[in-house]
C-alpha cells in the first residue's frame, strides 16, 4: 500500500471550501504540495539552502523576476534547520535605518504572506513589547521608537503601567531584582508559524516551476574564470548560471568549497516550549536585561528563546545552563509560570557577523552570491531577504534595501552594529 | 464500570492507609502506594480525559511518564499545576483534580462537536483556510482556534513552593532502577565506586515491582528490597528515588529532576519541593528500561483500552483489576504474562494474536488457563464511547494487508493490547547516539557506543529479566573499572526465572493493522499520536501531499508534539509512514530525541536563582548608609548605587537641582567605590599602558594622574578612566564600573598572548578601595578638617595624587575632576569605606555637605562636556567623532584600535559627531534617545514607509513613504541648575562644522528646535577646578 | 556544560571559562603596514570550521590563564587543550600539552 | 601605605558585620557558616622558577609559594594558596598586614614579581561541619568529595553566581574557606544561609 501523491500540474488553492469539497472525497485527491523531481543537468539560477529564506529566494526569482529555471536544493529537508528551530517572531522595530528598512520590507511582506502564497501562515500581530530594565535600556529604547517613527516604522513606548495593561501576567514590581521601567511596543510585530512559511513557500515556488530538490547536498562548486559554473552534489554535477548560498550556520562551509572566506561564526542557539495551556499569554515579551523572550503559540506552547552559547559550533545543541540560567529571569518576570513545565528544547546553528547584522551580498566569485549572517534574528527577514536576495541575483547589485548588507563594509568599516538591538536571541 | 475493582489483597499499597481524593468533585478513596491512575481505576473509573482535537473520551493506556492521554489539572489557586498525567502523581489525602480542556463537564463535552468536523479537521488543515485576510486571521479565527487549543490552565498567582540546585559527581551514574539498574548499582558498589542510582518511581524496581520471578533462588521483590538495602547501607551509594534523568549532555553530565514533595506540603529553602541534581559522572549505565506500544486499530483509543504492561502493573503492583472480562490483542509473546495473570485473579480473557503461530509453550499455559486463543486476528472496530463494550475481530487475508472472513464480535469491558516494546533510548540520543532497527525485535535499538556509556536491560532491546539482570552485573562492574576502580571480584550471576522466553518469533512487527477500510475512508480513527488525534488516516494525507521525510511527517501531523513527548506513539507512526510510502523503517529513520525526557517545571530549573538571588547585587561598603539616607538606587550592572537622594517631600527633580547646587556652590560627596581598578606593576607596565590607551602613560610622572581612553581594535571607543603612576614600575588605572570585568579580561588578554616577552602583572583590586568624591568650592575646606596634609593648588597640583591620613584613616587622595569643580577623591581600604563617608558627611555638617547620586554626577559632567561611555558611545564612535583627538597620542607608532581609525568608512566626513544642544524652549527637557532632523517635522505626520520596488528607487526620495533623514540624536538631556535651563548632548552628522545652527527633535506630540552648540556648557575656560 | 581542561588547573566546568573564538590569529606586528583590506580581515575574519577546531578560552574564574583548546565544532568533543606558545597538536589524538611554570612565548606563529 | 593606627582599626567594617548574627544563627552542629574579618591578604605574582622570587617569599612567610597548581602551603598561620601559574595568594591573621607587606614588597618587586595588599579586596567564610560539603553543593560544580578534593586543595570558582577561591583546609569535620570580593559578600552569605537551612538545627 503505497500512497505517494501523483506530481500535479496546478497547484489546487486551498480554502474552506477545497477543504470541504476533499473531505467528500477522503482526501484522497490532494496533490503534493511540491513536486519531488530529480534535478535537470542545469538552471539559471541554483539556491543552495531549502531553508525559508532559499525558498524565498527562489519564490521571488519567480514572481518579480520571472526567472523560473530555478533549482532550491537542500540536503536534508526543506525548513529543517533555522526555519524550523527559531522562536517565530517577527517585528521590524530595529535601532538602525539600514536594519528598520529591510526588516520593514519583511514584515510588510509577511502581512500579506498568507493570501500571496494562498496557505495559511498565521500571522499573528499580537504585538511585541522589548522591556527595559535599567536606564542605560530606557534611553536606548527611546532612541530606537524615536528612530522607528521616523522610519515610517511604529513604535511605542509604554511606562511599566502600560506594560502591565498590555500584558497583565508580567510583575512590574519595583522590588525586582531588575524591575520593569517601561517597555517599546511594536503592535504590528508578531509570530507566525515557522513551518508554514517554509511550506507554503516552497508550494508557491513550486507552482511556479522552481524544482525543489531535497536529500541532494552540494559537496563542491564549479568555477570557471572565477565565475561559477556548477555545483556538485550528491546527486551529480549540475550547471548553473547563478547560484546563491543561502544556509545560515553552514555558510562558512559553503564558501570554504567555494574557495572564498565569510567574517562569521556558527554558535547553538537554544529555544524550548512548555506544555501548552490555555490562553494566558497575549503577545510577545523580550527583555535584553535579563535575557528572556516568550510568546505563547496557538497551540498553547509558551515558546520561549534561550540565549546563543559562546563557542563556536555546529552540533545544533548547546548547554544547558544556557537554558537554566534564563528560569530564574523568566520566573521572574512571569511569577505564574513557575508551576508550568519545559516540554521540549532543541538547538539551531546561528551564522553571526561581527555587527550582528546579515549580508547580502556579491562575492570574490563571480554569479555567486550570499546571503547569511542573520544570526539570532533571520526568521523575521525571511520574505524579505528572499526578495532582496532574489534582486540581487536577479539583477547581479544589491537593491537599495541590501545595498549596506555587502562584504564590502568589513573591509570599509561601514558596520551596521546591531549588537544593542540582537543583544538577546530572538 | 461500577464497584470496586481493587483486590483484596496484593500488590504494594498499604491498605491501612486510605486516602481520600477528589477527580471532577466526586470523592474516592484510595491507599498509599497508589497512584491516581491506579486510584481510579481500583474506583471502575477509567474516563479521565478528552483528546485535543475532536475531544474524544480518553481513559488511562500506561502506567508511566508514557500515557498520552489521562491528564488532569491538580490543586487549587496558587499551586494548581496543569497537566500533569495521573499516572504519575502519587495520591495523597484531600488530593483534588479536574480534567482538563473539558466543557461544562467530561461527562458532556461540547467540544466533542469536533468529532463530527473530524472529516475538515484533517492534518494541517489550518495550512488551508481560515485565510481570506490577515484581518480575519488576526481578529476572527485566530482568537477561536487560541481558545480551543491548550490543556490545563496556568495558576494566576506566583508559586509559593521553592526549588534547588545540587552539583554531584560520582564514578558511576546508573539511570534506572529496575532490573538492569539495581544490578547494575549493586556489581558497581561492589568494587568501592561512588555510585549514584535514580529511578522516576517512588520504589525502587521498576518492572519488578509488577512481575513474578525468581532472582537468585528469590522471589523478585525479595531480591529488590535486599539490593536496596544493601545498596543504602554502602557509604559511597546515593539512591535518588523519585528522580527522573532528564537529558544527558556532553561529557557524561546529566539533569536529574528529584520530586521531594509530592502532596501540598509547604516547601522552604529548608525542604525544597523538587531539586534539580546536576550529575558529571565518569561512567554512565542507561537502564531506563522500555516503553510498550500500543497497536494502531480502528477506534484504539477507547476508554478501557490498556497496554498489556500497565494492566500487569495495575494488577499486580496497585492490586487494581483492570477489567473484568478483557480481550488481549498482541502481535508478541511478552503480553501473554499479562493475560495469564489476569486468568489468574478471574478475569475473563480472549487472547487474539496477529500472528498466525504462537510458540507452543505459550498455547498450552493459556489453554491450562482456560483462555481461548485466536491467531491471525486484527481488529476491525471497537464499540462503547465512554468505555470499551464490544471488540470486533477479523481474521487476516493471505497478504495479510486486508481482512477476509467473518467478524466475530467479543463483548469486553477492557481491551489490553501490545504491540512490542520500544527501548528508552532518549538519553542515548540526547548526546548524538544513533539508532539502528532490529528487525528480530521490532525495535529501534542504540547502535553506536559512546565511550563511558552503556545501555542495558531493556534500553539496549532485552527485554527478559534475566538478560536485563546478566547486562546490569556486567556493565556496572565494567563501568567501575573505566572509571578507575580495582575490580576485585566479579559479581556472582543471579539465576533468574520465570520470563516469556524471547526468541526468534517472539514479535512479528505490525504497524497499521488491516481493517475493514483505509483509515481515510473509514469513519473510526486508527490513533496513532492519542493526545493530539493524529491518525493512520492523516499520515497517509501527510505523505501524499509531500510530506514524506519523518520530521516532516511530524510537524504536519504533530505526532509526538504531545505531552508524552510521543513515548507511545512514534514509533507507530514512523512505522506506518515507511509503509505508506514503501521504504524501511531504517530508510525513514526516526526523529531526533531531545531533553528532557519528561517535562521539567520552570521553577525548579530556576532553582533558589529567583528574586534578589536572581544576579547578585553588589554593593560597596557604604551601601548601608545610602539605604538609611533614604537613597533611591540604579543598577548599573549589578551593583546598586545611589541614583539620588531625596528629601521628605522632594521630586527627583528637585533633589537633583538641589544636590547639583550644593556640588556646584558648596560641597557634595559621592560614592565612587564601583569603578574599576586595576594595579598595573612591573618594567613594562608604561610601554604596556602605552599600548592599551589612546594616549601617552610611560611619560606620566609619579605622582601624577592621567586620563586615558581605550579603543577596540575597531577604533571604537570602549572604556575610558585615569591612570595614575604610584612608583616607577607602578600604575593604578580604574575602568567604569560596568567595564571592569572585560577591560580586565582584554588587557590580559593581550598581555598572555600578545606580548607575553612585555614585564607586567595586573591585579584587580576593585574592592581593595573605596572611594569618596568629595567636589565643590568648599571641598578643601572641609577635607581640610579631616587631614593635615597640606591640599592648596600650590602644594597639591590638579591631576596629582598623595598619600595621607585623611580623618585617621590610612587614604590615598587623588586630585581629579568629573565635575569641573575643586574636586578630590580619597581612597581607604574598602572596610574604612563607611568610616571615612561618615566622617566627611560630619565634618561637612556645617557646610551643607550633600551627598549626590549617579543622576546629579551625569548633570554635572554633561555641563563640562565630558562623555560617558556607554551612554555617549554605543560601540561606533570614534575619539574624533567624540571631540577628543586632543587624547589620541601622535606621537605614538602603534596602540590598540589605532589602525581602524584610517578605514574609509571612520575618516568619512560626515561622520556623527559630539555637540551640544540647546532647546529653544529653555524649560523643556528633551528626552534622551530623541533623534534629530532637520526640517521641523511632526512624528504623526510621518508617512508609513514604502519600501522601493523593483525599479530600485532610493530609499530616501521625495514623496510619501520616504523615512525621515535623522542626522544624529540625544545621549543626555538634563535640567541644569547652574545655567538655569535644559541642556544636552547629542551626536550630529558633521555637527561639529554646525554650530549655532537649528535641528529638530520630533518628540510624540512636539517638536522642538534645538541649537547646535559647543559641547561644554559651563566653566569652559576651566576656572573653577582649583576652586 | 563543558568540561574543559585548563592546562593549569585541570579539568573545569564550563561555566569558569570565557570564549575567546579562533586562535592563533596574531595582531600585525606593525598594522600601519596593512591596507584596508588586510586589516579587515585582521579584524573580522575567523575560520570558522564544521570539526577539529583551535580555540581561545580563558579560565575567567579559575587561574585567569588564556590558554588554547582544539576542539571538534561537531560533537564538541575536545582533543586536546594546550598553553599559549605551545605546539599545536595534531587533529586528533594530540600530543598532550607542554607544561611550562609560564607560557610567556610569542602567542601566535 | 602608612601603618593602621589603633584608631583606624576600630573603626573598620566588615562587608559581613551587619549579617554576621544571621550566619550564626543558621548553623549548627551540622554545618557553621562564620566570617573571619580582616585576615591579612597580599597578592604575590612572580616567576616561581627564580629562586630570588621564592627566597623573598619564603623569608617573609616561613614558606615558599606552592609550585603544583591549585593547592595551598602553611607554615604557621600563614598559608599560600596557588591561584595561578605565576599567582598566589598570601594569607595571614589580622595585625599582620602592615608589617608583612613591607617584608615582603621590595623583596619581591626586586625578585621581578609583585606584592599587593589585597587585605580589604576579598573576605574570608569558613563552612565547616559534617554538611559543609551539602551547603557548597547547592552552587559549586567542583568535585568536593574528599577523595576529589583533599585538604590542602585550592580552586578559583564560582559558588553560585560569585567567584570565590575555595581552599579546604579540614577534614574532620570538613571545612572549607571560601575567600570573596567584598562587594559580593553579603550575596554570597546571603546564599549560603538559604543553601544552608536545609542543615540546620
Amino acid at each position: 500500500m503505497v500512497l505517494l501523491g501523483e506530481p500535479e500540474k496546478a497547484m489546487k488553492r486551498f480554502s474552506a471550501l477545497s477543504l470541504a469539497r476533499n473531505a467528500f472525497t477522503h482526501h484522497e485527491n490532494w496533490p503534493r504540495q511540491w513536486r519531488s523531481p530529480e534535478p535537470k543537468p542545469d538552471y539559471d539560477v541554483i539556491v543552495v539552502g531549502g531553508g525559508g529564506h532559499g525558498l524565498a529566494t527562489a519564490f521571488y526569482l519567480a514572481k518579480e523576476h520571472g526567472i523560473t529555471n530555478v533549482a532550491v536544493l537542500e540536503k536534508g529537508w526543506i525548513g529543517g534547520g533555522n526555519t524550523g528551530r527559531n522562536t517565530t517572531i517577527v517585528r521590524s522595530n530595529y535601532l538602525f535605518d539600514e536594519s528598520a528598512h529591510l526588516y520593514e520590507k519583511s514584515l510588510q511582506l509577511f502581512e500579506q504572506l498568507s493570501q500571496e502564497l494562498n496557505y495559511n501562515i498565521m500571522m499573528s500581530q499580537r504585538g511585541v513589547m522589548n522591556l527595559a530594565h535599567n536606564l542605560h535600556d530606557v534611553r536606548e529604547s527611546k532612541r530606537r521608537v524615536y528612530a522607528n517613527k521616523l522610519n515610517g516604522v511604529d513604535a511605542d513606548w509604554l511606562e511599566p503601567e502600560e506594560v502591565k495593561a498590555f500584558c497583565p501576567i508580567i510583575d512590574i514590581s519595583p522590588k525586582a531584582r531588575y524591575p520593569v521601567m517601561g517597555a517599546t511596543l511594536q503592535r504590528r510585530a508578531g509570530v507566525a508559524r515557522h513551518d508554514a512559511v517554509a511550506w507554503g513557500l516552497a508550494r508557491a515556488a513550486d507552482d511556479r516551476g522552481v524544482d525543489i530538490i531535497q536529500n541532494c547536498e552540494v559537496t563542491g562548486f564549479r568555477i570557471e574564470n572565477g565565475a561559477v559554473t556548477g555545483v556538485e552534489t550528491t546527486k551529480g554535477t549540475i550547471g548553473a548560471r547563478k547560484v546563491g548560498i543561502v544556509v545560515a550556520g553552514h555558510t562558512s562551509v559553503l564558501c570554504e568549497m567555494a574557495g572564498f572566506r565569510v567574517p562569521l561564526t556558527s554558535h547553538p542557539l537554544q529555544a524550548l516550549v512548555s506544555e501548552p495551556i490555555k490562553p494566558v499569554h497575549p503577545c510577545v515579551v523580550m527583555s535584553n536585561a535579563v535575557h528572556v523572550y516568550v510568546s505563547q503559540s496557538d497551540k498553547g506552547e509558551l515558546v520561549i528563546g534561550a540565549g546563543i552559547d559562546s563557542y563556536n559550533s555546529y552540533a545544533q545543541r548547546g548547554s544547558f545552563h544556557i537554558i537554566e540560567g534564563q528560569m530564574g529571569a523568566l520566573k521572574e518576570l512571569f511569577p505564574i509560570f513557575s508551576r508550568l513545565r519545559m516540554m521540549r528544547s532543541w538547538g539551531g546553528i546561528v551564522d553571526t557577523a561581527p555587527d550582528a547584522s546579515a549580508i547580502i551580498s556579491k562575492t570574490p566569485v563571480d554569479n555567486i552570491f550570499i546571503n547569511c549572517g542573520w544570526g539570532t534574528g533571520g526568521f523575521k527577514a525571511t520574505p524579505g531577504s528572499g526578495w532582496v536576495f532574489a534582486y540581487t541575483i536577479a539583477k547581479g547589485e544589491p537593491h537599495p534595501l541590501n545595498a549596506g548588507f555587502t562584504l564590502d563594509r568589513f573591509t570599509s568599516g561601514a558596520l551596521i552594529d546591531e549588537h544593542g538591538a540582537a543583544g538577546v536571541a530572538h | 464500570m461500577t464497584g470496586s475493582m481493587r483486590l483484596a489483597q496484593g500488590g504494594r499499597i498499604d491498605r491501612s492507609k486510605p486516602l481520600r481524593f477528589t477527580f471532577n468533585g466526586k470523592s474516592y478513596t484510595g491507599y498509599q502506594g497508589d497512584t491516581l491512575a491506579s486510584a481510579l481505576i481500583a474506583n471502575g473509573v477509567h474516563l479521565i480525559a478528552r483528546s485535543m482535537k475532536y475531544h474524544r473520551p480518553r481513559g488511562i493506556m500506561a502506567a508511566g511518564s508514557d500515557d498520552p492521554n489521562c491528564m488532569v489539572q491538580l490543586a487549587k489557586g496558587a499551586r494548581t499545576e496543569p497537566n500533569l498525567k495521573a499516572t504519575q502523581i502519587a495520591l495523597y489525602d484531600g488530593l483534588e483534580a479536574t480534567s482538563v480542556n473539558v466543557f461544562p463537564s467530561l461527562d458532556f463535552d461540547i467540544g466533542a462537536v469536533n468529532g463530527l468536523l473530524a472529516p475538515f479537521m484533517t492534518a494541517g488543515f489550518y495550512y488551508k483556510t481560515f485565510m481570506p485576510s490577515q484581518a480575519f486571521w488576526n481578529k476572527v479565527a485566530e482568537p477561536v482556534i487560541r481558545r480551543a487549543a491548550g490543556f490545563g490552565k496556568a495558576p494566576d498567582a506566583p508559586d509559593p513552593d521553592v526549588y534547588d540546585h545540587c552539583h554531584v559527581h560520582c564514578d558511576v551514574m546508573v539511570v534506572g532502577g529496575g532490573p538492569a539498574g539495581l544490578a547494575a548499582a549493586k556489581a558497581a558498589a561492589a568494587t568501592g565506586a561512588r555510585v549514584m542510582l535514580a529511578d522516576e518511581q517512588s520504589e525502587f524496581g521498576g518492572c519488578l515491582l509488577s512481575l513474578d520471578r525468581t532472582i537468585g533462588g528469590k522471589p523478585c521483590a525479595e531480591w529488590v528490597a535486599e539490593t536496596v538495602a544493601e545498596l543504602d547501607a554502602a557509604e559511597e551509594v546515593r539512591l535518588l528515588p523519585r528522580t527522573t534523568v532528564t537529558g544527558l549532555y556532553d561529557q557524561n553530565y546529566m539533569v536529574a529532576v528529584e520530586q521531594r514533595i509530592a502532596d501540598l506540603t509547604r516547601s522552604s529553602p529548608a525542604n525544597p519541593r523538587m531539586r534539580v541534581w546536576h550529575i558529571r559522572a565518569r561512567q554512565v549505565v542507561l537502564a531506563a528500561g522500555s516503553h510498550e506500544r500500543p497497536l494502531v486499530f480502528a477506534d484504539n483509543d477507547r476508554p478501557g483500552t490498556m497496554l498489556a504492561g500497565a494492566a500487569l502493573t495495575y494488577l499486580n503492583r496497585y492490586g487494581a483489576l483492570p477489567a473484568r472480562h478483557a480481550l488481549l490483542v498482541t502481535n508478541n509473546d511478552w503480553a501473554y504474562e499479562t493475560a495469564l495473570t489476569l486468568a489468574a485473579n478471574d478475569v475473563q480473557v480472549t487472547v487474539a494474536d496477529t500472528r498466525r503461530d504462537v510458540a507452543g509453550d505459550l498455547t498450552d499455559k493459556l489453554t491450562a488457563a482456560g483462555i481461548a486463543l485466536k491467531t491471525n486476528r486484527t481488529v476491525t472496530g471497537v464499540t462503547g464511547g465512554k468505555h470499551v463494550t464490544r471488540v470486533t475481530l477479523k481474521a487476516m487475508n493471505d497478504t495479510r494487508d486486508g481482512v477476509t472472513g467473518e467478524a466475530e464480535e467479543i463483548d469486553v469491558n477492557g481491551l489490553i493490547v501490545s504491540g512490542g516494546y520500544s527501548p528508552a533510548v532518549h538519553l542515548h540520543c540526547h548526546v548524538g547516539g544513533k539508532l539502528a532497527f532490529d528487525d528480530e525485535r521490532a525495535c529501534f535499538v542504540p547502535a553506536t557506543a559512546r565511550d563511558g556509556l552503556r545501555c542495558v536491560g531493556g534500553t539496549a532491546g532485552h527485554f527478559t529479566i534475566a538478560e536485563a539482570i546478566a547486562d546490569g552485573l556486567s556493565a556496572g562492574r565494567a563501568a567501575a573499572v573505566d572509571a578507575g576502580l580495582k575490580s576485585g571480584r566479579a559479581p556472582k550471576a543471579l539465576a533468574v526465572e520465570g520470563d516469556i522466553a524471547s526468541g526468534a518469533g517472539a514479535i512479528e512487527p505490525m504497524w497499521l493493522m488491516p481493517a475493514d477500510k483505509a483509515p481515510n475512508r473509514s469513519k473510526a480513527k486508527f490513533f496513532v499520536d492519542y493526545q493530539n488525534d493524529t491518525g493512520a488516516a492523516d499520515i497517509a494525507l501527510a505523505a501524499r501531499e509531500g510530506f514524506d521525510s519523518v520530521e516532516h511527517m511530524k510537524r504536519y501531523t504533530l505526532t509526538g508534539f504531545g505531552t508524552d513527548q510521543g513515548k507511545l506513539g512514534n514509533i507507530n507512526g514512523l512505522a506506518i509512514l515507511a509503509q505508506l510510502t514503501g521504504r524501511t523503517i531504517s530508510e525513514t529513520g526516526t526523529t531526533t530525541f531531545r531533553p528532557p525526557y519528561t517535562p521539567v517545571t520552570f521553577g525548579a530549573l530556576a532553582g533558589r536563582d529567583v528574586g534578589d538571588m536572581m544576579d547578585p547585587v553588589r554593593v560597596t561598603s557604604i551601601h548601608d548608609w545610602h539605604v538609611s539616607a533614604g537613597a533611591e538606587f540604579e543598577d548599573v550592572g549589578q551593583w546598586k548605587r545611589p541614583w539620588y537622594f531625596p528629601k521628605a517631600g522632594e521630586t527627583m527633580h528637585q533633589a537633583v537641582a538641589r544636590e547639583c547646587r550644593a556640588a556646584r556652590t558648596g560641597v557634595g560627596v559621592l560614592d565612587a567605590s564601583t569603578l574599576g581598578k586595576i594595579e598595573v606593576t612591573g618594567k613594562d607596565a608604561g610601554e604596556f599602558l602605552d599600548r592599551v590607551y589612546t594616549n601617552m602613560m610611560s611619560s606620566l610622572k609619579v605622582g601624577f594622574v592621567r586620563y586615558g581612553l581605550m579603543l577596540g581594535e575597531d577604533g571604537m571607543v570602549s572604556d575610558d578612566g585615569t591612570a595614575s603612576r604610584i612608583a616607577d614600575n607602578r600604575y593604578l588605572i580604574t575602568t567604569t564600573t560596568g567595564g571592569a570585568a572585560s577591560v580586565f579580561q582584554r588587557l590580559e588578554d593581550y598581555l598572555q598572548t600578545e606580548w607575553p616577552d612585555l614585564d607586567v602583572y595586573l591585579t584587580s583590586v576593585t574592592e581593595q578601595w573605596a572611594t569618596v568624591t568629595v567636589s565643590g568650592p568648599k571641598a578643601r575646606f572641609l577635607l581640610e578638617r579631616l587631614t593635615e596634609l597640606p591640599l592648596d593648588p600650590d602644594s597639591f597640583a590638579f591631576m596629582t595624587f598623595q598619600d595621607a591620613q585623611v580623618a585617621g584613616l590610612p587614604a590615598r587622595i587623588y586630585r581629579i575632576s568629573f565635575t569641573g569643580e575643586l574636586s578630590f577623591e580619597v581612597a581607604v581600604a574598602w572596610h574604612h569605606g563607611k568610616a571615612l563617608w561618615e566622617a566627611v558627611m560630619e565634618a561637612g555638617h556645617d557646610l551643607g555637605v550633600t551627598p549626590y547620586g549617579t543622576e546629579t554626577m551625569h548633570v554635572l559632567r554633561a555641563e563640562k562636556g565630558f562623555i560617558i561611555v556607554g551612554q555617549e558611545t554605543d560601540g561606533t564612535l570614534t575619539p574624533d567623532d567624540l571631540g577628543m583627538n586632543w587624547i589620541v597620542s601622535k606621537k605614538k607608532a602603534d596602540f590598540v584600535g589605532k589602525r581602524s581609525l584610517i578605514r574609509p568608512d571612520t575618516v568619512r566626513e560626515d561622520r556623527k559627531q559630539l555637540v551640544g544642544l540647546l532647546p529653544d524652549d529653555a524649560g523643556f527637557v528633551v528626552p534622551e534617545g530623541a533623534q534629530l532632523v532637520d526640517d521641523p517635522v511632526t512624528l504623526k505626520d510621518v508617512p508609513h514607509f514604502e519600501p522601493p520596488g523593483l525599479d530600485g528607487a532610493p530609499i530616501y526620495r521625495a514623496g510619501k513613504g520616504s523615512p525621515v533623514p535623522m542626522l544624529g540624536h540625544v545621549t543626555s538631556s538634563y535640567w541644569s541648575d547652574a545655567l538655569g535651563r535644559s541642556f544636552a548632548l547629542g551626536l550630529v552628522k558633521r555637527g561639529r562644522t554646525r554650530h549655532g545652527e537649528t535641528i529638530h527633535a520630533p518628540l510624540g506630540d512636539r517638536t522642538v528646535a534645538m541649537k547646535i552648540v559647543d559641547p561644554v556648557f559651563y566653566d569652559a575656560e576651566g576656572s573653577r577646578r582649583d576652586g | 556544560m563543558l568540561l574543559i581542561r585548563c592546562p593549569y588547573c585541570g579539568l573545569r566546568p564550563e561555566v569558569e571559562f570565557s570564549y575567546g573564538g579562533e586562535a592563533h590569529i596574531s595582531r600585525p606586528e606593525d598594522p600601519n603596514a596593512l591596507n584596508d583590506e588586510e586589516w579587515g580581515d585582521f579584524l573580522f575574519m575567523r575560520a570558522n570550521q564544521k570539526g577539529a577546531f583551535r580555540e581561545r578560552w580563558v579560565h575567567t574564574h579559575g587561574c585567569r590563564r588564556w590558554f588554547n583548546v582544539l576542539r571538534d565544532t561537531s560533537s564538541h568533543e575536545i582533543h586536546a587543550t594546550y598553553e599559549v606558545g605551545a605546539p599545536k597538536p595534531d587533529v586528533p589524538g594530540a600530543a598532550k600539552p607542554v607544561r611550562k611554570p609560564r607560557a610567556r612565548k610569542s602567542a601566535k606563529p | 601605605m602608612a601603618d593602621i593606627t589603633t584608631d583606624a582599626k576600630a573603626l573598620r567594617v566588615s562587608p559581613l558585620e551587619v549579617i554576621g548574627h544571621r550566619m550564626v544563627a543558621t548553623s549548627s552542629p551540622r554545618v557553621t557558616i562564620n566570617e573571619i574579618p580582616f585576615e591579612t591578604q597580599i597578592g604575590l605574582r612572580g616567576d616561581a622558577s627564580k629562586a630570588a622570587f621564592n627566597r623573598a617569599v619564603k623569608s617573609a612567610l616561613g614558606v615558599a609559594p606552592p609550585k603544583e597548581a591549585c593547592t595551598a602551603v602553611e607554615a604557621g598561620d600563614r598559608r599560600i594558596l596557588w591561584l595561578g601559574p605565576d599567582e598566589w595568594l598570601a594569607v595571614a591573621p589580622d595585625d599582620t598586614g602592615a608589617d608583612l607587606l613591607g617584608k615582603l614588597e621590595g623583596p619581591v618587586a626586586k625578585a621581578g614579581g609583585a606584592a599587593i595588599d589585597l587585605t580589604a579586596n576579598r573576605t574570608v567564610i569558613v563552612v565547616s561541619g559534617p554538611d559543609a560539603r551539602g551547603v557548597l553543593e547547592k552552587g559549586c560544580l567542583h568535585d568536593l568529595h574528599p577523595r576529589a578534593f583533599p585538604t590542602g586543595r585550592v580552586v578559583g570558582t564560582l559558588l553560585a553566581k560569585s567567584q570565590i577561591f575555595l581552599e579546604k583546609t579540614g577534614d574532620k569535620p570538613e571545612t572549607f574557606r571560601l575567600y570573596v570580593r567584598a562587594s559580593f559578600a553579603r550575596h554570597l552569605a546571603e546564599w549560603l544561609i538559604d543553601a544552608a537551612a536545609e542543615f540546620a538545627a
